[in-house]
């Protein structure tokens, strides 16, 4: 039983990553157990400078899923790349640096600065952040917005170019295409969700930016749906799909949407060995259907007509 | 080391109005420290919720909790019974760094569930030969639990809000009519008592302890942050960092 | 403890209703209680002949939600003219119809053809269901045609038209305002989110028709998000909100958000007693969270700034 | 009439592999019909889980049903234990008419968790004299359940797929071998099955009951439809227009 996957820039032991914002820079889960176990390793986002992101509270619960706005906090690229990747680069687990901006500009500087770290292995350029005031959301709805960032990221990064896809969007398909076409080296879809909850004693909503993230199993449908449209419309390009996965059982329905890699996301907070089990029962949850290795299930729940 | 762990209930009783007594059978009690909680999850929910230390049987191996029903999730976990398991992550968090200070009389303030981890202080502090005063809240005369125990600690005050038990009024109220010489207050309460109790003791060196909603517990995620006084465009996170901070370490407005 | 609440064309007793598609025309459940005890009945979807529908499976569990694409089966409106709405109409219970159709001529027609009906209170016009292969979602996702088939269903209705928006778009309150300016009485949001489910066994979507619309708890936070922003937006326009509803908090949560009535879905199948049930608990949430009447509670959870 | 009921569960054992019988007590037992179902709630589903009635006592008001685990419902409702209770809506849909048939010799083809509600309509053929014989199939040995229950009512054959028990193969090798005359034939099971009983008896009268993914279960959602055979663009609701069809009514391709 064959787990590996290649995408660009990544040879991947096993399709199973820990989804940006959701493990942090590493450190913590390194506790619970060894990183090596991982396909790869998407780090919190990284900005220009170092950001104290949303007023708190930043998270709720919601039926099968939760709401955040942290707000992209982080220590900035600079730190990022002194303080935090050096710990992973111990692993033989491949890294991916999250990079999220206010501006075109501040995306290509992050993206140029992290040239110069050596413990990376791709890209994952978030331009679907729905918790931050100016930028991120625009550059993740206006397909030209999201062609010109993603086309000036690639020209600055020497590194392979995932665009991560935002779900709050009338056509997934449009987006896509105009991030492949302005060099995209993969996707990454889906992040979160647009939600809110309102705090009924306290009359307002409990998310002191008042809208934040859903994530979790109650938008796998919809990451599904997303990913299987995208794979019908570009069969070839290389898609991380993520969305609600807590079992095995759903990273082998993201491979069947089309999914070439996965990561997982709100489940770490649930379970800080969600991901090592997940990688543990994959394949026997691939064997039980039938499948002899992951690329061979990539897409196959593809039906014509 | 942070473990994640299913922990048997070993007893699980009601010890005031909604309120209960939980003890957890746990190999890693002993490490248990004071101001430290753990992180629990229960069937049908995302989030895990996190819950106070309230005392330590290192013999036993056992460790206590006591929570008060909220929402849903206390709710379901004051369902539980003796002989069943709970998914816990621990030990969380820093303590009350006890082993650190010079102390002779400690002052411990503690409102509603911010009253359990302080039992545990007060036990811990007691062993150290510290004079123990400790000025508690609650909401009414039903809601009130430990009064005994707390009193074996030392001296004890109550108040409620409505005046049911004990003093009427807020545990501030009480804390102006104390002159006892103390060298460190330890509170742990909701954010607007904290608040009181930290301006009110702006002269007096403290430990508070925080609550915040938490996303991962462990320090992954910025959930659970707290500005710093200092520089209020940094912050700190409160289930790593924290929950107990020197009292003039952050920012509560 | 007032619930009633007063809407073009509706005066209300209570603000719950049954949401349309979850209720047939309201014989099944008039078995399980007294059908006057609703604030309003929704019925399933009217085209202008009688429609098939999609192939089965038709429906899904997600996790806290549901999928379906029934594909707007319906026995056409000049039947349930005939044959449904009378039996509706023995009861103190104001009716609304739920209009749909392929061309903005169908829709004009079935409105055209409704005026005929004796039965009705007003009606909502179902521009967003996403099962349709023809007509149905683009009418939901583009202002432009949202706009015409409003105003057009607007000149030939005699009721009160609310127009029932679709969720997956990327802005709102762009939908919201263009049927608005067109004339819409009323809005009525939010419809489902497409989603899909994969069989592993079958290596195939669940739904024949591959998407279906999600529908359930684990929208609710899509719900109340774009109520809250539609509200913010147009402070006056009367909004029947629905998505996930519950319980009766989760209705107070909707009022809060700026619904000034609600309906229910999903949970009938969960709970045929759901509508009841919840209008019973409604006074004992209403004031156990300080309010003393329906009309009091609509639009408190907004906070400024 | 139709009526949600919480159902206390009277006994829940297993009979067979992954299969278990469950006996509920209910006040309208006595009205329940063959081929009928009820329709569950399970905690954490969205959905109610139909399944069929596998037999009544109408005395002890009680009826019985037989499940297989599939997926989480029927895992979930597999952990169900004697004392507890099933939030359930009943009956629901029709029934085999027999009480308008004239019948001799009525032959049963049940397949796996299509068997259960046969042997309820079994009990109600020998009641009314009717001869009965029987052709069960099953997986392997492992999963037979109910053969003597059958053998009591008439003749029983088993097929199985993989020859473990009874005759290698399909119900309908065994059909093809049968040289009975029958009045009538009734069927449930797989629709792949259904197909092939159908158009093997395409001669015989029958009826035969269906299975869909199901919303509602009262008739209101139009999740459950099956196309007829007579006009294909028109269909009818399995949850209450069935699940009991005649045969040649309904279009199984
Ligand atoms: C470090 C720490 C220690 C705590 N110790 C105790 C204790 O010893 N005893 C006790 O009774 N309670 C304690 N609490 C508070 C307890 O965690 C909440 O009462 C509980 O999470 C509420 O959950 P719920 O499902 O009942 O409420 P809901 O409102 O349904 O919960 C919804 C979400 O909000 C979060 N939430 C709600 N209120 C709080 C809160 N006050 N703090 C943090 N998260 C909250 C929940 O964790 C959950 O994610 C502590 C909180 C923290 C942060
Ligand atoms: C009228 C009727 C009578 C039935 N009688 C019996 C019976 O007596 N014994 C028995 O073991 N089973 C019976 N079934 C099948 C039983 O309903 C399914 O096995 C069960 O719903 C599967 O649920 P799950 O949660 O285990 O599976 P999952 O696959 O997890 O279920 C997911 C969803 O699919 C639906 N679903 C999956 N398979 C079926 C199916 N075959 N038919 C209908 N819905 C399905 C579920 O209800 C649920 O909504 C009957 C079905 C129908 C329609
Ligand atoms: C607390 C939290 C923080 C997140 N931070 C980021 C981030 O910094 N960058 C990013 O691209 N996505 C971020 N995401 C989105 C996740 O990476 C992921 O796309 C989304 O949560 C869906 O996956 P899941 O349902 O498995 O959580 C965050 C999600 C959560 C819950
Ligand atoms: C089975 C089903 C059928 C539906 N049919 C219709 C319909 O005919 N017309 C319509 O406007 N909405 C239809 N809807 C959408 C609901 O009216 C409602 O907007 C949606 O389900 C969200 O509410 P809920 O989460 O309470 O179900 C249908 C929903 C379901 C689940
Ligand atoms: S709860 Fe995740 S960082 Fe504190
Ligand atoms: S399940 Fe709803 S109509 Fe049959």
């Amino acid at each position: 039983m064959s787990l590996a996957v290649t995408l660009p820039g990544l040879a991947l032991k096993n399709p199973v990553m820990p989804a940006s914002g959701c493990f942090g820079f590493g450190k913590e889960y390194s506790q619970f157990f060894d990183l090596n176990e991982l396909g790869a390793i998407i780090v919190k986002a990284a900005t220009g400078e170092a950001r104290y992101g949303n007023p708190t509270p930043r998270v709720a619960e919601t039926s099968s899923g939760m709401l955040n706005a942290i707000g992209l906090q982080n220590p900035g690229v600079d730190n990022i790349i002194a303080d935090e990747l050096p710990f992973l680069s111990r692993f033989d687990t491949p890294v991916i640096a999250n990079i999220a901006g206010s501006t075109v500009e501040e995306y290509v500087k992050v993206a140029e600065t992290l040239n110069k770290s050596n413990d990376l292995s791709a890209i994952e350029l978030n331009i679907s952040c729905p918790n931050v005031k100016e930028g991120g959301v625009q550059f993740g709805t206006d397909p030209e917005l999201a062609k010109e960032v993603t086309y000036k990221v690639k020209q600055a990064s020497n590194y392979p170019v995932y665009v991560k896809l935002s779900p709050n969007v009338t056509n997934i398909t449009t987006m896509a295409k105009a991030v492949v076409d302005a060099g995209a080296d993969g996707l990454s879809m889906i992040n979160t969700l647009t939600g809110m909850q309102i705090n009924l004693k306290k009359r307002a909503p409990i998310i002191a930016n008042k809208t934040g993230g859903l994530s979790g199993p109650a938008i796998k449908p919809v990451a599904i749906r997303m990913i299987y449209e995208v794979r019908q419309a570009l069969s070839d390009i290389p898609i991380i799909g993520m969305g609600g996965i807590m079992t095995a059982e759903d990273v082998l329905e993201f491979l069947l949407a089309g999914a070439n890699a996965v990561a997982v996301g709100t489940a770490n907070f649930q379970n800080p060995h969600a991901c090592p089990e997940i990688i543990a029962e994959l394949p026997g949850i691939l064997s039980k259907y039938g499948f002899e290795s992951v690329e061979e299930a990539i897409g196959k729940g593809h039906v014509h007509g | 080391m942070i473990t994640k762990q299913s922990l048997e209930i070993n007893s699980h009783i009601q010890i005031a109005e909604d309120t209960f007594e939980v003890v957890l059978q746990s190999s890693l009690s002993k490490e248990l420290k004071p101001g430290q909680f753990v992180h629990i999850q229960l069937p049908g929910h995302m989030l895990r919720r996190p819950v106070s230390i309230a005392n330590v049987n290192p013999e036993a191996e056992t460790f206590t909790m006591i929570f008060k029903i909220f929402g849903e999730g206390t709710r379901n976990l004051s369902k539980y019974q003796a002989g069943e398991f709970l998914d816990v992550i621990l030990p969380c968090g820093t303590h009350y760094p006890i082993e650190d200070l010079s102390l002779e009389h400690a002052l411990l303030v503690g409102g509603g569930i911010g009253v359990p981890p302080l039992y545990y202080l007060g036990t811990k502090l007691k062993e150290k030969g510290v004079k123990v005063t400790s000025v508690l809240g609650f909401q009414s005369a039903s809601h009130v639990f430990y009064e005994e125990k707390f009193q074996q600690l030392g001296e004890t005050f109550i108040a409620t809000n409505d005046g049911t038990y004990g003093q009427k009024g807020f545990v501030t109220d009480i804390i102006s009519k104390l002159d006892k010489p103390i060298d460190y207050y330890f509170s742990c309460g909701p954010t607007p008592m904290l608040q009181a109790v930290t301006s009110q003791l702006a002269d007096q060196k403290g430990y508070i302890s925080l609550e915040e909603r938490m996303g991962c517990g462990v320090g992954t995620c910025y959930a659970c942050v707290v500005p710093l006084k200092a520089d209020p465009s940094k912050n700190k996170k409160i289930c790593k960092d924290g929950p107990v901070f020197p009292a003039n370490e952050v920012n509560l407005a």
